[in-house]
């Protein structure tokens, strides 16, 4: 079966003043039908602008896609006209953002934000186009829709808006749903019930997702494959089980070091991964995590590895894997940096 | 000198929202031990966040009692006032909106220094290199300004603001929620060695509980304005009594895959509006375990085990 | 309600403050209504004028005198028109200067949005910058250069619209446009600014997310969020114009309310300084309050109960 | 003192032609053939008219409109002369102080009722009225208990006006004068119809309301808009009018009103705008009339530097009023280098062109004068001096057209002020300044009223300089009945005067107008406003 | 490329410190340099500021080229158009525009500048203190809507008037005309300034420098009109023309600079008549010239804005 999506080497940058900063440096990666693929990565790293390319909300001035593709059903997306791919934003891939609070306008009504993309896709009048709103913020698991549809953001929590933004997104059945940190700015409790609303419609629709989170609890709860960004590349990509069970990426592993861990009884220190992510304006030489990295070692500092292949689907950008790196183990004798 | 370094009693924060008053904080009764770190957790609107403002003198209170190393903070003379508030400080949630992006970050260090003329010239500079490398930077990002900065980075800075004026009690006003994971693991242990070095108090504000666990010693459970349980840290988590707290626990999610889950406790809908909260229990809109008795009384808060507070009919 | 009626009594406060001031003023700046006349009347003559006009009494006498007939809102003669009284002149002379101040807004309104969307939308580029200039000029070229130019070309040379007068609503186009460009200008650097601001929202790209056209998602989305802003500067702005400009209805002899301001003052014609003085400040206030609702309006953010401005 | 013709001050030189010779320059009256030309006229009345209630009018703008709609006893021909109008015949007293005037019989307002003797009475009284607070009730105090009455001192019954019957009016005077005929063609002396405003306070305020009993009566008035006048169907003399529709539009801005005029909105405009002067000189349209006025500098003789005479002096003869003339106002202004205007006549001889110039323009002798001057009061350095005036486009002009002569000719840096119209009349009225511009129009042509402008007692003598022989001789041809003598004494004043020089004559004024071609017959009285009630249209 | 890293050599663990984890590679610029740096490459606000600079030079310099003053007469030779002698021609009193151009140049320049800079510092102040009390208790809030009532009555009581008073207590010249300006002309700013402090002041980083202890004073000079210079910056390029104008206005009523000194102003409104009678240079140069300074002004404000707008130096 053909992917979903396919996206190829995807090179964007941005002009800023001081020169150039290479936000994604050649990303490549698929989505299949009805497959949620989950995009971790801290901020910065380039997870959002990869969205943003698929969605070309990219800002027009001073961000140029430099190389790359991204294939959507067959159909090579940078290479459509604006007017072809409104046709597909919001129809055939929609997105929900991170924040909430400010991804809605303020001055309009929910329902009425809801509505304006059903219109524009589906040819419906207002009348139906209002019917079809109210049985999504249903959907969504607004409850009264009917007084809701008229409500503005600021009447609503945050919970509430996040439904009414995954509404908005769903208004048009697409194919694709990219998720930009839908739980990051909610209350664990509703952030609990955005997921599981989330699962439900995906179950339904076989919508698939890309979901963008650094949280990993999220991606386990949702994703079947993982994709992990670091300054701008992936650095490692597999299935959940892969990325969060057998890790081979010492930034993967540092995640998932450094979350706590709520089950243990005694208070114990954390592990976390020292240092800030470097600065895309000049991207180090080497692998990028090389710095942060207690496992790096001479050739990190030279050369960025390819991807290495450890088993079918799961591939790791880190010299550790080459055969002629020592075993980690042997970085673990020799004592962890406490500093 | 007593063991408790703050105690609150009946505590009350009310806003005038038009003609209704918003209970943002209502009777909140805890203290805090000289050298602990009590967490406090709530989902937004729960009142942690005025709280903790009202405690370090941003907002007024209403009514009630805090009483800082024995002496209530309301009679304090005007020196002793401004003492407090240097004594008494605070790290922000937001590290973009809490530093101003038109100061160097040496200047943004050293305010409250100079504010309270603790230090000038050579030594001024001095304590700004020292603070910075403390919290993990180096001395010469002081020239530099905040939007050079990553998040955990200005998180780091704003830490190192209020260490800057010699506290001694410190609230965190959800100091990590707007970091990365890997960046939160930073800050909570920069707190804990300077909380162990420096003998400081933490009253650590967060909406998940994961990140608390390990901070605090015992853990404040809010709830719409009013405390649901307390406890300390790994009873809370070992036993919740509180089906509120129950619930916040169940939400995390785990980064496993293979290990069994749990049963979730999905909690239907949002809190309701803190200007006309719900008769009786507060949370009894939301609670899986609502008795009739619930809508007609307000639970007691009460001591079901030693150290272990709630405010549940069910117990 | 409580709100509107505290409102009120701050409103009328504040008129008092205006009135009683403006009559010190009036009355300490030399030379008094019949001045001109007072080298070749003869002292009885002028006394008996003065005492029409109850200016032979002291001071205080006058001053609670007028805020007597104040109160029934009675605003005394004109001494310069004598057959006629102030609130005839606001009567007759309002809905002139009125009709023109809307008209004027309205255009100011719709063209300095226009423009100032372009020149957000093409920020830092060609057009931009020619937006940009078309307001500088509107700023910088004052009407009293605009308007005998545009009376030139318009209608003596193209004889397209008559010069001046009032009358048909052609007679209103010239000073409207006249009228509109200082503030058009305003507004639409206003509007760039907060355009702009407004572009790099969320919102927008949530817009931009569910594929709707340019147009749509700036005039959906943007215009109600960029306007707020502007809305909030315009209170004093709509007020000037809906109460007439002198200098806009002197050269087109347009027979409204701004001339009175001026000429008043300059003929000591005390109780049409006064008059119009106080109707201005009521004008004022009352528009900075209804700006106040309208911005409320226009954001649903802001609660009508809560307070400020 | 001009500003500009609607100031109620101006409204005061009206009586120059009640009271002159007029010379009364009519237009070419030939009469062609106008047939389907419809006779309306728009000309400019530059303002709203403060008043059409010919007790309360103050001012030119008013009066010219007043002129149009009214008649009264006495009435202007096409030359500027007083006739009889309302009045059909009169008796006069042996003591010329009792006159008896018998009306018309076909005298009729324009709602159709016959003028009564009684309006006029009371008209008049009205006008005398205290309560009214008429400034010009003073131009009534020739009648019999007038001024007692309108001064508070004296009551209604005794003022020498009486209605003996519907048609016949007793005026008796206080003292015989000569003008009579003039003084009641003024609107001051015009007659109110009794019912309407007694019925009605503010009668004069609207067109509705309006009734008057001259060739036009008033058929709108959109306050500061325009007004319109139609002719009167029941004017008795309604074959004598011309002109069918009469429409004054308010337009206040001269760079406006002219253009109106050039694209045809307006017939008919006064005072051009300065900069198109020049390219409108040698327009068929444009016309000049003289004006009876003088434009001036007062000098403080309190003050230094013109405490002293040769200072004064050395200033009238150090600044080149010709260029002035030529170059600035260009409305065909003459240079003054007396006091007098031209055009008061007298015996058929001009009193100006008697003697036409009190000294020659001398940069040398003014440099000598200065030098003198500042030896005589030992000044090292010549006082600070300032030039005020009120501002005004051309007032500005002037004056520094003047301050850069008195600097290139005699070397004295002269600074300008200015002030706002009311202050300036305020400041200099405390004499508080050292060189201050002012304007003088004669009330009537005649030197008299130019020259009783500096008697020692004048209010408006603000130059503290007073001369007991100006004064004498001024008083002395008061009283002197020998027309040729009084003259005589008025040049000796003159003389007097023009030595001391507390002050500087720049010019004469003049008016100016442009008429559309179309018309004919139109009527420029001297210091008054265009008369076209026998204009024709003819195109 | 893994033959280039084929030696086994480069497969040995990197020493502890090598890499710097805190390392900021961005070329660390003081944020006036930045700015600086962003205005010159903002190719309008450098045509701009040359473009005032220019003016500013001929200002000084402009008079001196010509052997006529500002106030030389040649009545015979009024209202000459521009040619080799006369470069801008010569006005009705046959002085030469060029010298009374560039004079002009020297009086309404001084005014707007001296204009603006009164209004910002009155109107900093006043909105300033307006906006940071409101809100913050009773006596703020009544110190707000004083000082709020104040700006209302000053709009509303007659400017004509109040100039009057003026003139008869002052002698007329530059400083009273500048004082005249500044009795209203701050009002407007104040607004705008008290609007975008009701809007800053909710940002956390004023809360902070509140709880360090920063006066309040220091936080609205550092922490508040630091933020809002791009609305105040706006509203001075529409200070300076009004001033200008304004000038000619108050020259009119007696409080002006005093003939024949010549200011932009002035000039075109002496002018006017030329829009009948075609001596276009009169009105033209004077007006060109005021707009050539406005379109300056806001060209460079504009890019001034831009390089000190803090969203930008984000990105």
């Amino acid at each position: 079966m053909a992917q979903l999506l396919e996206v190829d080497q995807l090179k964007v940058s941005f002009r800023s003043h001081g020169g150039e900063v290479q936000a994604v440096r050649g990303v490549s990666f698929n989505i299949g039908h009805g497959e949620v693929l989950a995009v971790v990565g801290e901020s910065g790293c380039g997870k959002s602008v990869t969205a943003q390319a698929i969605m070309k909300l990219l800002p027009k001035r001073g961000c140029r896609i430099k190389q790359g593709s991204i294939h959507f059903d067959g159909k090579d997306l940078l290479k459509l006209s604006g007017k072809e791919m409104k046709q597909i934003k919001g129809s055939q891939i929609s997105m929900v953002f991170q924040d909430p609070m400010t991804s809605l306008n303020p001055t309009m009504k929910i329902g009425i934000q809801i509505a304006e993309g059903i219109i524009k896709h589906k040819g419906l009048n207002k009348t139906q186009a209002k019917a079809r709103a109210l049985e999504l913020l249903k959907l969504a698991g607004i409850p009264n829709p009917e007084s809701r549809y008229n409500q503005y953001p600021h009447e609503l929590s945050g919970g509430m808006r996040q439904r009414v933004l995954i509404a908005i997104a769903l208004a048009c059945d697409p194919k694709l749903l990219i998720a930009d940190e839908p739980t990051t700015a909610l209350d664990v409790t509703i952030q609990a019930q955005i997921l599981d609303l989330m699962k439900d419609l995906q179950h339904k629709f076989g919508t698939s997702i890309m979901l963008i989170t650094h949280d990993l609890g999220v991606v386990a709860e949702m994703a079947q494959n993982v994709i992990v960004m670091y300054a701008g590349i992936v650095v490692e990509s597999g299935t959940v089980a892969d990325i969060l069970e057998r890790p081979k990426h010492p930034y993967t592993m540092g995640l998932l070091n450094s979350l706590p861990n709520y089950e243990e009884g005694e208070k114990e220190r954390l592990i976390p991964i020292e240092g800030s992510p470097p600065d895309l304006y000049d991207p180090p030489k080497g692998c990028p995590f090389a710095a942060r990295c207690e496992f790096a070692m001479e050739i990190c500092v030279g050369e960025l590895p390819e991807p290495f292949a450890v088993n079918d689907g799961h591939h790791s950008r880190c010299w550790l894997n080459d055969p002629r790196a020592p075993k980690v183990t042997e970085f673990a004798a020799a004592g962890r940096d406490e500093s | 000198m007593t063991e408790m370094l703050l105690e609150v009693e009946n505590l009350k924060k009310y806003f005038n929202v038009g003609k209704h008053s918003l209970k943002a904080v209502d009777n909140v009764s805890f203290s805090v031990r000289r050298g602990e770190t009590l967490g406090l957790v709530g989902e937004s609107g729960s009142g942690k966040s005025t709280l903790g403002r009202t405690i370090v003198g941003l907002n007024e209170a209403t009514g009630g009692k805090m009483v800082f190393e024995g002496r209530d903070v309301s009679t304090l003379s005007k020196k002793e006032k401004r003492k407090y508030n240097r004594i008494v400080q605070m790290i922000f949630q937001d590290p973009h909106a809490s530093l101003n992006p038109r100061m160097k970050v040496g200047d943004i260090i050293a305010e409250g220094m100079d504010a309270h003329k603790l230090a000038s010239g050579k030594e001024r500079m001095h304590r700004i290199f020292s603070l910075l490398e403390r919290v993990g930077l180096q001395g010469d990002h002081a020239k530099r300004y905040p939007h050079e900065f990553s998040g955990g980075q200005r998180q780091r800075i704003g830490i190192a603001r209020a260490l800057a004026v010699e506290p001694k009690f410190i609230v965190a006003d959800e100091p990590i929620s707007a970091l990365d994971v890997s960046i939160q693991a930073q800050v909570i242990n920069l707190m804990e060695d300077l909380q162990r070095e420096m003998g400081l108090t933490f009253l650590f504000i967060a909406h998940d509980l994961g990140m608390v666990k390990h901070i605090s010693d015992r853990i404040g459970v809010m709830y719409l304005g009013s405390f649901m349980e307390l406890a300390d840290s790994g009873d809370l988590f070992s036993e919740p009594l509180h089906p509120y707290t129950q619930a916040l626990l169940s939400a995390i999610p785990a980064p496993t895959v293979s290990r069994e889950k749990q049963e979730r406790i999905i909690l239907k809908g949002d809190p309701p509006s803190p200007i006309s909260p719900p008769s009786g229990c507060r949370f009894r809109t939301r609670c899986p375990h609502a008795m009739e008795v619930c809508a007609a009384a307000v639970p007691e808060w009460k001591e079901i085990r030693p150290q272990h507070w709630t405010a549940c009919h069910l117990y | 309600m409580k709100f509107i009626l505290k409102r009120l009594l701050t409103m009328l406060l504040t008129i008092w403050v205006i009135t009683t001031l403006t009559f010190v003023i009036m009355h300490t700046i030399p030379g008094d209504p019949f001045s001109s006349d007072s080298d070749v009347l003869p002292e009885e003559v002028l006394n008996n004028m003065r005492a029409k006009f109850n200016l032979d009494k002291p001071l205080p006498f006058q001053y609670l005198l007028y805020l007597k007939n104040l109160a029934s809102f009675d605003l005394g003669p004109s001494i310069e028109s004598e057959t006629r009284n102030v609130n005839t002149l606001i009567a007759e002379g309002l809905p002139v200067s009125a009709l023109l101040g809307f008209q004027a807004l309205v255009i100011a309104l719709v063209f300095g949005l226009i423009l100032g969307i372009i020149a957000s939308l093409f920020h830092n580029r060609t057009i931009d910058y020619a937006a940009m200039t078309i307001a500088i000029l509107g700023i910088s070229v004052p009407s009293f250069i605009l308007a005998p130019l545009m009376i030139k070309v318009f209608a003596v040379q193209w004889g397209m619209l008559p010069v001046a007068s009032w009358g048909t609503w052609k007679h209103t186009i010239l000073p409207s446009v006249a009228l509109a460009a200082g503030p058009l200008a305003i507004i639409a650097r206003f509007t760039r600014s907060s355009m702009l601001e407004v572009l790099k929202q969320n919102y927008m790209k949530t817009a931009d997310a569910k594929g709707l056209g340019a147009a749509g998602i700036v005039v959906k989305h943007g215009i109600r969020n960029a306007i707020i802003p502007v809305v909030s500067f315009m209170g004093p702005l709509v007020a000037h114009l809906l109460t007439g400009t002198f200098v806009i209805e002197k050269i087109f002899a347009i027979p409204g309310l701004g001339k009175y301001f001026v000429d008043s003052i300059f003929n000591r014609d005390y109780p049409v300084i006064l008059g119009t003085t106080i109707f201005f400040s009521v004008v004022l206030i009352v528009t900075l309050f209804l700006i106040d609702l309208s911005y409320r309006l226009i954001d649903p953010r802001i609660k009508l109960s809560s307070r400020g401005d | 003192m001009i500003k500009t013709m609607k100031k109620p001050f101006a409204g005061l030189l009206v009586l120059v032609l009640i009271m002159s010779v007029l010379s009364a320059c009519s237009g070419n009256s030939k009469s062609t053939s106008t047939e389907g030309v419809k006779q309306e006229i728009t000309m400019n009345a530059v303002s709203e008219p403060p008043s059409l209630d010919p007790a309360l009018a103050t001012d030119t703008t008013s009066g010219w409109i007043l002129d149009h709609l009214y008649e009264g006893l006495y009435m202007k021909n096409k030359s500027g002369d007083s006739v009889k109008g309302l009045a059909k015949g009169v008796k006069v007293s042996k003591d010329k102080k009792v006159y008896t005037f018998k009306l018309r019989d076909d005298a009729k307002w324009s709602d159709g009722d016959p003028v009564k003797a009684q309006d006029f009475e009371y008209a008049w009284k009205h006008v005398l009225d205290p309560k009214t607070g008429s400034s010009f009730a003073f131009y009534m105090y020739y009648i019999k208990g007038a001024e007692a009455y309108n001064k508070g001192k004296g009551s209604v019954e005794d003022v020498g006006v009486k209605a003996l019957d519907d048609k016949t009016l007793q005026v008796e005077l206080a003292a015989p004068i000569g003008f009579i005929e003039k003084l009641l063609s003024f609107w001051v002396y015009y007659p109110v119809k009794k019912e309407t405003a007694e019925g009605n306070k503010n009668w004069a305020a609207e067109a509705k309301d309006y009734v008057s009993n001259g060739p036009y009566k008033l058929t709108e008035w959109k306050h500061n808009r325009s007004v319109v006048i139609e002719k009167n169907k029941s004017y008795y003399g309604k074959d004598d009018v011309n002109m069918e529709k009469v429409t004054w539009k308010m337009v206040n801005d001269a760079t406006t009103y002219y253009q109106m005029y050039k694209s045809g909105e307006l017939d008919l405009i006064q005072t051009l705008p300065s900069d198109v002067i020049n390219q409108e000189k040698d327009n068929k349209e444009y016309k000049v009339t003289p004006y009876f006025g003088t434009y001036m500098y007062m000098f403080n003789v309190d003050k230094e530097p013109f405490n002293n005479q040769k200072v004064r002096e050395a200033f009238n003869l150090a600044i080149d009023r010709k260029m002035i003339t030529d170059k600035i106002t260009q409305a065909g202004e003459k240079p003054a280098q007396a006091f007098v205007p031209y055009g008061a006549e007298s015996g058929g001889k001009d009193f100006r062109k008697e003697k036409e110039q009190y000294f020659q323009e001398d940069v040398k002798k003014a440099k000598q004068l200065i030098k003198e001057a500042m030896k005589e009061e030992g000044w090292s350095q010549f006082p600070e001096t300032e030039l005020k005036y009120n501002t005004l486009d051309s007032n500005k002009k002037i004056a520094e057209a003047v301050q850069e002569m008195l600097k290139k000719n005699l070397g004295v840096d002269v600074k300008l002020t200015n002030q706002e119209w009311k202050t300036y009349l305020d400041t200099t009225k405390q004499k508080n300044f050292q060189m201050a511009r002012m304007g003088w129009i004669g009330i009537y042509v005649d030197p008299t009223p130019i020259l009783d402008y500096y008697l020692g007692d004048s209010p408006n003598n603000r130059t503290n300089w007073v001369n007991p022989k100006y004064d004498k001789l001024l008083a002395q041809s008061k009283t002197e009945q020998n027309e040729k003598k009084r003259m005589e004494l008025l040049h000796q004043a003159e003389n007097v005067l023009m030595k001391d020089l507390p002050f500087m004559p720049v010019y004469y004024y003049s008016n100016n107008y442009l008429t559309s071609s179309k018309f004919k017959g139109v009527v420029y009285p001297v210091n008054r406003y265009p008369y076209v009630r026998w204009a024709e249209k003819t195109e | 490329m893994l033959e280039k890293a084929s030696h086994d050599s480069l497969f040995r663990p990197l020493e502890k410190g090598r890499l710097k984890k805190e390392e900021i590679r961005r070329p660390g610029v003081s944020q006036a340099k930045e700015s600086f740096r962003r205005v010159l490459k903002n190719k309008l606000a450098v045509t701009g500021a040359i473009i005032l600079l220019l003016i500013l030079f001929f200002a000084i310099f402009g008079p001196r080229m010509v052997p006529y003053s500002y106030s030389d007469q040649s009545l015979a030779s009024g209202n000459l158009s521009p040619d080799g002698k006369h470069w801008f021609g010569t006005d009705d009193l046959g002085r030469d525009m060029w010298a009374r151009t560039w004079y002009g140049a020297r009086i309404s320049l001084t005014i707007g500048v001296a204009a603006a800079l009164i209004d910002l510092v009155v109107g900093l102040l006043v909105g300033g203190i307006s906006g940071y009390m409101a809100g913050r208790g009773k006596l703020g809030d009544r110190i707000d809507n004083g000082l709020m009532r104040i700006v209302e009555i000053l709009y509303s009581i007659p400017y004509l008037l109040v100039v009057i008073l003026l003139l008869v207590v002052m002698k007329p010249g530059l400083w009273t005309i500048v004082i005249a300006l500044s009795i209203t002309g701050w009002v407007s700013m104040a607004r705008v300034v008290r609007g975008q402090i009701l809007q800053i002041k909710q940002q956390e980083f004023v809360a902070a420098a509140q709880k360090l202890g920063t006066p309040h004073g220091a936080i609205i000079l550092k922490h508040l009109f630091p933020n809002m210079l791009g609305i105040i910056i706006v509203n001075l390029t529409f200070t300076i023309p009004n001033a200008i104008f304004a000038e000619a206005f108050l020259s009119f009523i007696g409080l002006g600079v005093q003939a024949p000194i010549a200011s932009w102003g002035t000039m075109a409104n002496d002018a006017l008549g030329v829009i009948l009678s075609g001596q276009w240079w009169r009105l033209f140069f004077p007006g060109f010239m005021i707009s050539l300074t406005m379109f300056a002004f806001n060209v460079f404000g504009d890019g001034l804005q831009d390089a000190l707008d803090p969203h930008q130096a984000k990105d």
